[in-house]
């Protein structure tokens, strides 16, 4: 699927691939027990990108150009990396198990204590709004960085509307 | 598009639903998966989907440029707010306890369902804001060609 | 003013002087003025070092700790003290020849000038009284630093080139081999003070000490050991009051100043006479003495044949110095006075000779010893020392030189002195003869006579100072020797 | 409210102005929220960094105790690094302010709320003591910063957004991986917590393959050779503020957190299992030599800068990669020197921009007699560069010099030497071209800047010969932090 | 070594790899971001897997459920695929301002054009 993707030279082809691979990524969230993560990659993958995605691509040309067919420097990169991975992987604990470190540590707290401590039985939540609820004041504050981001890039339109082309200033007058 | 009857029905049944839906996920977030976050999205996938019916004004017109930007920044300040409230209230910065004293349960309950609304106002607040901007931008381009043809 | 004080003072005064010339830029007698009386006052603070330092106080000062262990301190000790003398009596005399040079040549920016000649005077100050060798490196970066502005005070092409070599080389050498061996000092010693007897005995093993002293002597650019030199030719494209500065005054003089002090204060005569390759320094010294000269003689502008005359003559200190003898430790000290005495005086001449007929080159100046009989005269004087023939200074100090070599049998030395001896008496006595023996084969455009008086003042000044040192250089003995006998 | 109490508003402070901020209109009131909040989190810091250096200090989020809940954690080295950021951000913002007026003209409220958040994410990164929290505001300083970076007025300047963008995501999703893998192997995301329950695991591919990502993530972030390629674009791109903010401190932060995770969670022992100390050390010296390299040959001096910019980063891989206290703590008193010599340059530089329009180095003749005082800035700054005495380059020098002595390396002290002189050469191009040219033809209005211009850069020069000489601060707490990295006692 | 407990993790590689691929062997500027949303999704991924128990079900408590799924990394999750989304936004409209300077997208052909700017 993800090579589709990047063989694929038509964009807007790829972009509608890329949603596919997003709800195919979301399923698979949810098949691994993370309903909030399924429901929120389903939203944004599949939904806010492709749409973001389909309006940038009406704005730039729909094919890519003939570019560089090979990047050699790019596969070693990236084979290096894929490999030091694989290595890792080597002592990953096995997919599944219960008695992982990560089950083992932290974790148990919040599954045992949370509801005692809120009263709530979604544990996602509990943690996400109040264990660890300045990494979420942190994700609202990435949010509005991203609005107001978008705002200062592309919010001069409609005054723009009126003189189209408005090249950058070369070389202003002095004081 | 917006010559599409049969569209314009279905949006107009459609949106109410969503937007119904958007709420629940919003506040049942804590029994069921979702919060503020997916609320968010699905409230402004509703608002999109109005815009893309019936076009871009008609959708500023039921919330402008204006207001988006003053509620994405309302949210976060909600969040903030509540946040600052646990340090005014004698604890720490998110802590929600002092929220209800001597409830600690009910004081946590509020304290997430205060925060997850200001998530969620932010958040779709700020994807309606990137679509409005992307779709505008579109239509200077499409004017632009316009009278390039012209 | 108590002698603590007495340091500040000498290390402030150019620069309030400075600041006073850049404040009275706009009327020049004023401004002028205010240099002057820097310099005297600069000077009468210097002489009240004298008693002091005789009477073998202790004067020292410590300012601030940069780092634990590692402070800006002062003390002056009886080479320093020469040094300080020297530099504020040939800053007022610069003075004076400058402003007769200045005008008379019409350069232009003369408050810029001043104020960079008070700075360097400044650094100068800090080189001779710094109690250890980062103090000594912070001031010594400050001159090489201000006189930049002042070797590429024509601001055109030739000056920024020679501006580039010249700050090139110098901070190359600081940073990049002084600034290390003074650092690896600090390392091996745990300190950098300036002891009596040396601070590395004991420290450093033979062949690391041997490559620290090659940093050193390398690394102290201004002291123009070859392969080093390349700057004092390259800064020759300065007015003739900064190429006095550079030769005379300060800047050179900071470098075999601080080599003399190296060797004599972090080594320590008796550590270094057990260090290999310390030998190979002095060939090195030797054979810049030499090449130097051999240089000189095939020059055709009288003030780079100078300049090659000036490495000649510093690489006498840096071998004198590293004889390790004590009477060649003496003559190190004296030759730094001798040699600027001696050299200001020739730069003052090639100056006067270049703003009264505008001559630069050497088989122009036929027959000018009757247009500038003056000049003519304190030029052969300055030569004459240059040489090491009496009454001159320069002899006083090649004197001891020579005595310092028999004292440990260095029969290398001699012979480098003898043949650079004859060398110099090749290069400078044609000069004088040509000057007053030969006829003027063309008439000059100019019908010139002596350069404007204040430069013939300062000029004839200096040669009466060569002349004195010879008769009544006792007083600056009897200092230097000091340096030893609290040394053992 | 106890200091303690007060410590994580030096991070919230800004980030609750950002969306006031966002919504003031005109150019006076943004500002002056930013410049209240940024100014109130230096004090804040100040009065939090004695306090830290007896002890770390640790505020819990929440009230939860970590690692079930977040935890801001200031001791000698994020105290250190936080005031200094804090310090550069009140000295930068009243000097932008002229700049951005006239290249941000509108929307400042915008522009200030993200250069607000771009602050706040830094400070957030610098105080916390969780791993994944650090990637949380890692995010809401790049992303604010890749708009502000966009804002400058050349025509490449979303274009160097893009790429800062991409590589910075990169890098960002490098460290998440790292953290996922160390994550997985230990159960936790707290500092402390890792730190204890690493060693259990240490001995595994996961572990050191997370080393990796984290080491490439953050390295990206760094600039540090051969992952540098965004820095000169973004630098010489972005409106003067911003280039002076980013300059001073991004980097800054981005090698604060390597420390962190490098000495305090993976632990000397690890690391000194891992080729850590030699990658560094060749990557640093490649760095130093092939940056300053390019920094002579570049002829915009915005460009000049950001490549020197890089040379010094290698010289801080060069300080950490001796792993021993002298060496990091020659690292950390050099992040606080650069800051401070780097913003002044590029305050003198910018400013230059500001009053000619060019920031190419032709540009730049005989400017000395039209605008003497940016000029002398310029070279004081410069000789800060360059290490000349008396000025805080000196110290780094002589610190990393000397800590490169200590281990008996003389290949990295000629290094150092080498990269000093490139400095003199690119410095003393800049200088003479202002000071020995003859000023263009058209360049005889051009006049000094205003006082707006001149007094942060004059105070920044002050403040370079001031820590030159009294180095009670940085060298003494950079000691502290040194040795609680690496676990000395003192 | 159980490698059929491994196999996940390596399917996740080989699709970062992919993604990472894209991003830096710099083509079209919505590729790039394309190739950065898949290499992070695959880290999300790999997050998550490591947070699932064979046979246990979603943290939700229930009654008469005693085997739940990890929580912490949904959260974390959660908040990197809204950083992802953020970045997304943020890098398209960057893409459409390139768009407008240049009439290009092509990342490759544009590096002789930035460094050629004067950068004021």
């Amino acid at each position: 699927m993800a090579i589709a993707v990047l063989r694929m030279r038509d964009l807007f082809a790829a972009v509608m691939l890329f949603a596919i691979y997003s709800l195919v990524s979301a399923s698979l969230f949810a098949v691994l027990d993370a309903g909030d993560v399924a429901l929120t990659e389903a939203a944004v993958g599949a939904g806010i990108s492709t749409i973001l995605m389909l309006v940038a691509l009406s704005l730039a040309p729909r094919h890519e150009d003939q570019g560089r067919g090979r990047n050699l420097t790019a596969l070693v990169v990236v084979l290096v990396t894929g490999a030091s991975l694989v290595y890792a992987t080597w002592d990953l604990p096995p997919f599944g198990a219960a008695d992982n470190p990560i089950h083992q540590h932290v974790a148990p707290y919040y599954l045992q204590e949370s509801y005692d401590d809120i009263g709530i039985p979604n544990v996602v939540a509990s943690i996400l709004a109040s264990y660890r609820s300045i990494d979420t004041l942190g994700e609202v504050y990435v949010i509005f960085t991203a609005g107001i981001g978008v705002m200062m890039l592309l919010g001069a339109t409609r005054r723009r509307r009126r003189q189209p082309v408005e090249e950058p200033i070369e070389g202003e007058e002095t004081e | 598009m917006k010559t599409n009857g049969i569209l314009r029905v279905v949006t107009r049944f459609l949106i109410p639903l969503i937007m119904l839906f958007a709420l629940y996920i919003q506040f049942h977030g804590e029994y069921s998966p979702g919060g503020g976050f997916q609320a968010g999205v699905i409230f402004a996938a509703a608002w999109i989907l109005f815009a893309l019916v019936f076009g871009l004004d008609e959708a500023l017109a039921v919330i402008p440029a204006k207001a988006q930007k003053v509620l994405a920044s309302v949210g976060v300040m909600l969040y903030s707010f509540i946040g600052v409230l646990g340090v005014v209230l004698g604890g720490r910065f998110l802590d929600f306890n002092p929220l209800i004293p001597g409830s600690p349960q009910g004081a946590q309950q509020a304290g997430i369902i205060l925060v997850e609304l200001g998530v969620g106002i932010t958040v779709a607040a700020v994807v309606m804001i990137v679509y409005t901007l992307f779709a505008d931008r579109l239509r200077v381009v499409a004017d632009l060609t316009r009278e390039e043809i012209d | 003013m108590s002698p603590a004080m007495l340091i500040v003072a000498l290390i402030v005064t150019p620069l309030i002087g400075a600041l006073a010339v850049g404040l009275l830029g706009r009327w020049p007698n004023l401004r002028e003025t205010a240099t002057l009386v820097t310099a005297a006052t600069l000077f009468g603070l210097a002489t009240q070092l004298i008693g002091p330092v005789v009477n073998r106080f202790d004067v020292a000062l410590e300012v601030i700790e940069i780092l634990p262990g590692l402070a800006i301190s002062f003390r002056v000790e009886p080479l320093g003290l020469i040094f300080a003398l020297l530099a504020s009596l040939l800053w007022f005399v610069t003075s004076v020849y400058a402003i007769g040079y200045m005008r008379g040549a019409k350069e232009p920016r003369h408050t810029s000038f001043y104020v960079f000649f008070a700075i360097a005077i400044s650094g100068a100050m800090g080189v001779a009284t710094a109690g250890n060798l980062l103090t000594l490196f912070i001031f010594y970066e400050m001159l090489t630093i201000s006189t930049w502005p002042l070797v590429t005070h024509k601001q055109n092409d030739a000056a920024r080139a020679g501006g580039r070599t010249y700050l090139g080389v110098l901070l190359f050498t600081s940073i990049g081999l002084l600034l290390p061996a003074i650092i690896w000092t600090w390392v091996a010693a745990g300190t950098t003070d300036f002891t009596p007897g040396g601070i590395l005995f004991g420290t450093l093993g033979p062949t690391e000490a041997a490559i620290l002293l090659t940093l050193f002597v390398l690394g102290i650019g201004k002291a123009a050991v070859m392969p080093m030199h390349r700057w004092l030719p390259a800064a020759m494209v300065a007015p003739t009051p900064v190429s006095a500065l550079l030769h005379a005054v300060a800047v050179v003089k900071a470098g075999v100043f601080t080599i003399t002090k190296v060797v004599i204060y972090i080594f320590g005569l008796d550590f270094l006479a057990n260090v290999p390759l310390e030998q190979w320094l002095v060939y090195l010294a030797g054979f810049t003495v030499v090449a130097a000269s051999i240089v000189a003689l095939k020059q055709v502008e009288l003030k780079r044949m100078l300049a090659y005359s000036t490495i000649s003559q510093l690489s006498y200190i840096v071998l004198a110095a590293l004889v390790l003898a004590p009477f060649a430790e003496i003559g190190a000290a004296v030759h730094i006075v001798a040699h600027a005495f001696g050299k200001i005086t020739l730069f003052f001449c090639a100056g006067a000779i270049y703003v009264a007929s505008k001559k630069t080159r050497l088989d122009e100046i036929r027959g000018i010893g009757r247009r500038m009989p003056w000049t003519m005269v304190a030029f052969t004087i300055g030569a004459v020392s240059m040489i090491g023939v009496p009454p001159t200074a320069g002899f006083v100090s090649k004197w001891y030189i020579i005595a310092g070599a028999f004292q440990v049998d260095n029969y290398f030395t001699l012979v480098v002195l003898m043949l650079s001896t004859g060398l110099n008496a090749a290069y400078f006595l044609p000069i004088v003869f040509r000057a007053f023996f030969r006829e003027e084969d063309v008439k000059p455009k100019i019908d010139h006579g002596e350069a404007p008086w204040p430069m013939v003042a300062a000029l004839t000044f200096t040669a009466a100072l060569v002349i004195l040192f010879f008769a009544f250089n006792g007083p600056i003995v009897d200092i230097e020797s000091r340096i030893l006998e609290v040394g053992r | 409210m106890s200091i303690l109490e007060w410590m994580p508003f030096s991070v919230l402070l800004p980030l609750l102005a950002a969306p006031v901020c966002a919504l003031l209109p005109g150019r006076v009131l943004p500002w002056l929220l930013a410049m209240i909040s940024v100014t109130a989190s230096a004090v804040i810091m100040a009065f939090v960094l004695p306090e830290a250096v007896q002890a770390p200090m640790r505020y819990f989020f929440g009230d939860w105790p970590p690692p079930i809940g977040i935890e801001y954690r200031v001791d000698a080295v994020n105290g250190f690094i936080g005031l200094l950021i804090a310090l550069m951000g009140t000295v930068i913002l009243p000097w932008g302010r002229v700049s951005v007026n006239r290249e941000v003209p509108q929307r400042q409220g915008l522009f200030y709320a993200l250069f607000l958040l771009s602050f706040a994410g830094l400070m957030g990164i610098t105080l916390t003591g969780d791993a994944f929290n650090v990637f949380v505001f890692l995010e809401i300083s790049s992303l604010s910063t890749y708009v502000l970076v966009a804002q400058g007025r050349s025509r490449a300047a979303p274009l160097s957004a893009f790429r800062y963008l991409v590589m910075g995501t990169l890098g960002a999703t490098f460290y998440l991986i790292g953290i996922g893998l160390i994550y997985i192997m230990t159960g936790t995301l707290n500092m402390v917590d890792l730190a204890e329950r690493l060693p259990a695991v240490a001995d595994s591919g996961a572990v050191q393959a997370a080393f990796g990502f984290i080491i490439v993530g953050i390295g990206l972030k760094l600039a540090l050779f051969p992952l540098h390629r965004w820095l000169p674009g973004a630098y010489a791109n972005a409106p003067s503020a911003v280039t002076v903010f980013l300059a001073s401190t991004a980097t800054k932060v981005a090698i604060y957190v390597l420390l962190r995770l490098v000495f305090t969670v993976f632990g000397l022992e690890f690391v000194r299992q891992m080729p850590f100390a030699e990658v560094f050390f060749v990557l640093g010296v490649i760095g130093i030599l092939f940056a300053s390299l390019w920094a002579v040959e570049q002829d915009n001096a915005k460009r000049l800068l950001a490549y020197s910019s890089v040379a010094q980063v290698g010289y801080m891989a060069l300080a950490i990669s001796f792993v021993s206290v002298a060496g990091i703590s020659a690292g950390l008193v050099h992040m606080f020197n650069h800051a401070l010599m780097k913003a002044a340059l590029f305050m003198c530089v910018c400013t230059v921009i500001y009053q000619v329009g060019s920031p190419s180095i032709s540009a730049f003749n005989g400017l000395g007699r039209k605008m003497p005082l940016t000029m002398l800035a310029f070279v004081l700054a410069g000789l800060s560069l360059i290490g000349v005495p008396l000025t805080v380059g000196f110290i780094s020098k002589w610190l990393l010099i000397e800590a490169a002595m200590d281990q008996g390396n003389w290949f990295a002290v000629v290094v150092v030497l080498i990269g000093s002189l490139l400095a003199v050469l690119y410095i003393g191009k800049i200088a003479e071209a202002a000071w020995l040219k003859p000023t263009p033809e058209g360049h005889e209005t051009i006049r000094e800047a205003r006082p707006a211009l001149l007094l942060p850069m004059w105070l920044l020069v002050a403040a370079n010969f001031y820590f030159g000489i009294d180095t009670r601060l940085t060298a003494d707490v950079a000691r502290r932090g040194a040795e609680m990295l690496l676990g000395v006692s003192p | 070594m159980d490698w059929l407990g491994h196999i996940n993790y390596w399917v996740v590689i080989f699709l970062m790899m992919t993604g990472f691929y894209t991003v830096i062997a710099r083509g079209n500027m919505v590729k790039i971001i394309i190739g950065l949303n898949i290499f992070q999704t695959s880290a999300f991924i790999l997050f998550i897997s490591a947070g699932k128990i064979i046979g246990a079900s979603s943290p939700v408590l229930e009654k008469g459920v005693d085997l739940y799924s990890n929580p912490l990394p949904h959260v974390l999750i959660l908040t990197a695929i809204v950083v992802g989304v953020a970045t997304t936004a943020v890098g398209l409209a960057l893409a459409v301002r390139v768009r407008e300077n240049y009439g290009s997208i092509q990342d490759d052909r544009l590096t002789e054009e930035e460094e050629a700017e004067p950068g004021l």
